[in-house]
């Protein structure tokens, strides 16, 4: 289950493991030995993290174990209730949607969902919406502004499904619905990339005031496969890809593109899901706090004019 | 308009050099039809009345009334801001479109007059990158409904695309929601947005801007959707249904308001236009 | 095709038209003769109509050739151009829907539609919509308010579909919304009951600052057929279900449940459509300009004023 | 509150005489119910979890908190408009109810608490004329919106409705207008509005305010739709789907925000009015 740069790592902590073990179990004092493994560590994994590819970052950002959107409203929320449905369709299990509570005041979330195991996956769609996960965003939406709450989304999809039945009912029409509903807003927005952010699946939830990311997440118009498949006619150039994306937390903090970068622990969110979400929560809570003064009108304008600026042009 | 106005332009410059491609062959029934037929008759085959591609400009010259085009795009010129290169660099891409469509970028259109409606029309432009979505696409189409709006005049956008630029990533994607949130402009100031889709509209275009509008009218047979044909067929693996993502289907799907050909899409859209402008709204007063 | 009570004044009429061609073909004077009968004829009809019981309006209503949506919007409106689609799944071929001009100023309109032949009517569904035709007819108030056209709706309906993937797609959730859409535009609107008013399918229309009901329509909870059923079990009894249920415009009126009777040319609607067309028009301008001078907001408490006071309760 | 107090004051009344009703069979699992089991378990099978109906004011002592329930109801009293008769005049039918449940029509609710939330209760009663809604239902409603307006009170309705009262025909209709334009009161006000659905729901109570809650739950089982499962089969002519109508399929088809066990109800409307209410919204400066 480890990624391939992930293994050294492992293995020496496997040993310190082992050492440790076998001191308690002869009760001799291997403490300078550990020490020195110790150290060893903290340094390989220092290293490997400070020059991960971006190849490399979309593997973490794919990894199980990473904090979805049911262990964030469940460990960084607090009275989380779930509310299910589109009211015109179906009920999306790639997109879970409620009513919590986040430091003493109601909020409304909204996120995608991958499943832990295939089993949940296949109920999950892989976090792939149909068209009904994005009319249920938009009934939370609705909600949102109805009380006057703010408004969080979580984004982890590979992207909207690409199927029949989503064509049928309309995904693209739903996705533009749901990025100009999110954009008219007159709550606080506050989007966070938590693993992928794959192409107009997860901007659909992504027009927010502040858009966060967390430091191993990706966020892309494409995947790096398909980009491979297309422009290089082969999609195992997708380490190429991903690399002339630039889809990187950092790339995309330094493209205008997010607004804050979440730091994960040593190790990435998916080896200490706990310390990622406290993480998490404080940047959430700092975030809401600074959006706290603007009114409604303030609010629509201030979201429009940051994705008014994103490109880059030239003018003659 | 006299319909046979439409190509005068390109029949004048193209001169005699034309021979080779004096005959085509349809894709749709496979007819050899004369150049000058097809393009006499707005480039719908005469035998089966499938719709080839149209060209930006005869776009705009089919759309706006005669003498009132004012262009305002092409200011706005591309940049490479992720230094992205495939098999080629995507500057280079970039010069090779430039040259062949004589355009800095996917998008071509301004100002004008639709039967006296003031209008301000874009069209995507298939020709350049696919009718790709990049910053330049999304900037002059923020720019056009920022324009409409101050100026009151309806917004028309033809659609023409694949989608999203790969080669701007995330900033492409941005445009869809920059491109969405200028049309709100246009909602303040009771301003009609009608879009036109053609072939093909997919990807990042579709699921924005051109989903969006007050009226979506769509040429006959054009391939419309999220995700293209090919990605879908290997999601499912299954074939596709007859007819799928083609207008009609869309249309029955409930996505579009009509399929519109191409022969009746200036005197609709005039229709439209004239219900839903303030100024062709209330002729009470007139 | 003729209705039973309409036999006497059809053989009549047939009678009038042969001595006519009798009188031409043989170049003889029968005034005299036709006079007279032309003065029975319009004492029957007189009599006939001025004595329907409300079984027999409720034939009327449905008798082929009254003025159907369709024809409204190409004979009262100019410049018709239907919208399709509800932009989420179909479009709904048992609602028409589109912008026209009416005396010179835009408004959008919708209604249900029935057909004229069998094929038509199964085509449209015999005028009982989807939840789809209601998606389509919100999108539409959406579009009234967007532009600030008059609003003008169409009720033609046995009632809205009773089926499986009715069922399955909210018909109750979407006739709600649509009731509640229709009480908050902010435009005119002015609803007509131009033949059946068939219960909660025809009142997602009918949230009017008025209501107006041609001569001849019925509206009520529940058809006659479907009452009789229920309270007698016995379908047979239709007729007194149709006397219990007191659903004819006239009827209405005593009730305060429409504003207007639109009147109707002697025979019918269904034998002098344009006659009935040209009444309509000229009721429809003059609640149209009523209602001109109110405000977005006035508008809406109009309407809640309108309906928060149906109903016949004593308060102790 | 204890549950074994949820049926005491019955217990009390109904004194010795119910001998012969102390066994009831599940007409989901067949089992033999010793009745003060049922009651003791809030009318739910302990064998298979069926929710038997409950009555109103079982339903009332469920969801509110203990001692903060006042009346509002029965004061608005029904007329017979129409002076309706099928096999029976409709006052006649209206006394025999009023006889049997003690209430003039078939709503019954007022003022409360829910675990602290102020709130208006309004629960509808199958026992009178199948929950129907006429003229009397509707005022009921449409006053209990104003006044949960007026008061700063959380709205719950608990649905329970065969739909609208044919005996008052285009009246009954009217009402689905009524309340539901009614609850626009709150939304200027931001007061949250549970609907709660119970067996069955259907008709012109589904078709009106009972689908526009903030929040939908629905009891486990329940009967939910517009047309009733005989009309719809009679349409399509073939047997119905397992499991069709009911809270889990509406669930599944998006319509429900959650199915919630009896035992689970006043926990969760408690923590949604709690979430959505004003004074439990924001908790920060407490
Ligand atoms: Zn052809
Ligand atoms: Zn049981």
């Amino acid at each position: 289950m480890a990624l391939e740069f992930e293994q050294p790592i492992l293995e020496l902590e496997a040993r310190i493991r082992e050492l440790r073990e076998y001191a308690e179990e002869k009760d001799v004092d291997l403490s300078d030995e550990i020490g020195l493994l110790q150290q060893k560590l903290e340094r390989l994994q220092k290293e490997t993290f400070a020059n991960l590819s971006r190849w490399q970052r979309v593997q973490l950002a794919r990894a199980p174990g990473r904090p979805t959107t049911l262990d964030i409203v469940e460990n960084v929320f607090e009275d989380f209730i779930e509310l299910h449905g589109d009211r015109a369709f179906a009920d999306d299990p790639a997109v879970v949607a409620g009513l919590a509570r986040f430091r003493g005041s109601s909020v409304v979330v909204v996120g995608h969902q991958k499943g832990k195991t295939t089993k949940e996956n296949i109920h999950r769609n892989f976090g792939m919406p149909h068209p009904e996960g994005y009319r249920k965003a938009m009934r939370m939406m609705d909600l949102a502004d109805r009380f006057g709450f703010p408004f969080v989304s979580l984004i982890d999809t590979p992207g909207a499904y690409p199927g029949v039945s989503a064509e049928e009912r309309g995904q693209a029409w739903v996705i533009a619905q749901s990025i100009q509903r999110m954009g008219r807003l007159k709550v606080p927005a506050v989007a966070v990339i938590l693993g992928e952010g794959g192409s107009g699946g997860a901007l659909a939830i992504g027009v927010g005031n502040r858009v966060l990311i967390m430091e191993n997440a990706w966020y892309s118009v494409i995947s790096p496969e398909s980009c491979a498949a297309i422009l290089w006619r082969d999609a195992a150039q997708a380490e190429a890809a991903a690399e002339a994306l630039k889809l990187t937390a950092h790339d995309l903090r330094e493209l205008g593109v997010v607004d804050r970068i979440v730091p994960e622990p040593g190790g990435g969110a998916h080896r200490h899901p706990e310390r990622a979400m406290q993480a998490l929560a404080e940047a959430l809570a700092e975030e809401l706090e600074a959006l706290e003064p603007l009114g409604p009108e303030e609010l629509v304008e201030d979201r429009y004019r940051r994705f008014r600026r994103m490109g880059a042009v030239r003018i003659e | 308009m006299a319909l046979d106005r439409l190509f005068r332009r390109r029949r004048t410059r193209g001169g005699g050099r034309d021979v080779p491609e004096l005959w085509l062959k349809c894709p749709a029934c496979e007819a050899q039809i004369y150049k000058k037929d097809l393009e006499a008759n707005l480039m719908v085959c005469p035998e089966c009345g499938h719709h080839f591609r149209l060209g930006v400009e005869e776009r705009v010259r089919l759309l706006l009334d005669e003498g009132t085009f004012e262009v305002t795009t092409g200011r706005v010129q591309p940049e490479d801001p992720l230094r992205f290169e495939d098999t080629e660099p995507y500057r280079e891409r970039l010069a090779r479109y430039r040259e062949k469509t004589g355009r800095p970028d996917a998008i071509y259109g301004g100002t004008g007059a639709v039967e006296g409606v003031p209008t301000l029309l874009l069209a995507m432009d298939y020709a350049f990158a696919g009718g790709s979505m990049g910053s330049v696409v999304g900037e002059e189409i923020a720019r056009g409904a920022e324009q409409a709006a101050a100026e009151g005049r309806a917004l028309v956008i033809v659609a023409a695309s694949g989608g999203a630029r790969m080669q701007e990533a995330a900033l492409s994607l941005m445009q869809m929601a920059k491109t969405t949130m200028a049309l709100d402009r246009l909602w303040e100031r009771r301003l009609p947005y009608v879009s036109i889709l053609t072939d093909p509209t997919t990807g990042g275009v579709t699921a924005s801007f051109a989903a969006l509008a007050d009226v979506i009218l769509a040429e006959p047979g054009a391939l419309i959707g999220f995700a293209g044909p090919r990605v879908i067929k290997q999601t499912i693996r299954q074939d596709l249904p007859e007819g799928f993502q083609r207008s009609e289907f869309l249309l029955q799907h409930g996505m579009l308001d009509q399929v519109v050909p191409r022969e009746r899409l200036r005197s609709t859209l005039a229709q439209v236009l004239r219900l839903l402008h303030p100024e062709g709204a209330k002729t009470r007063g007139a």
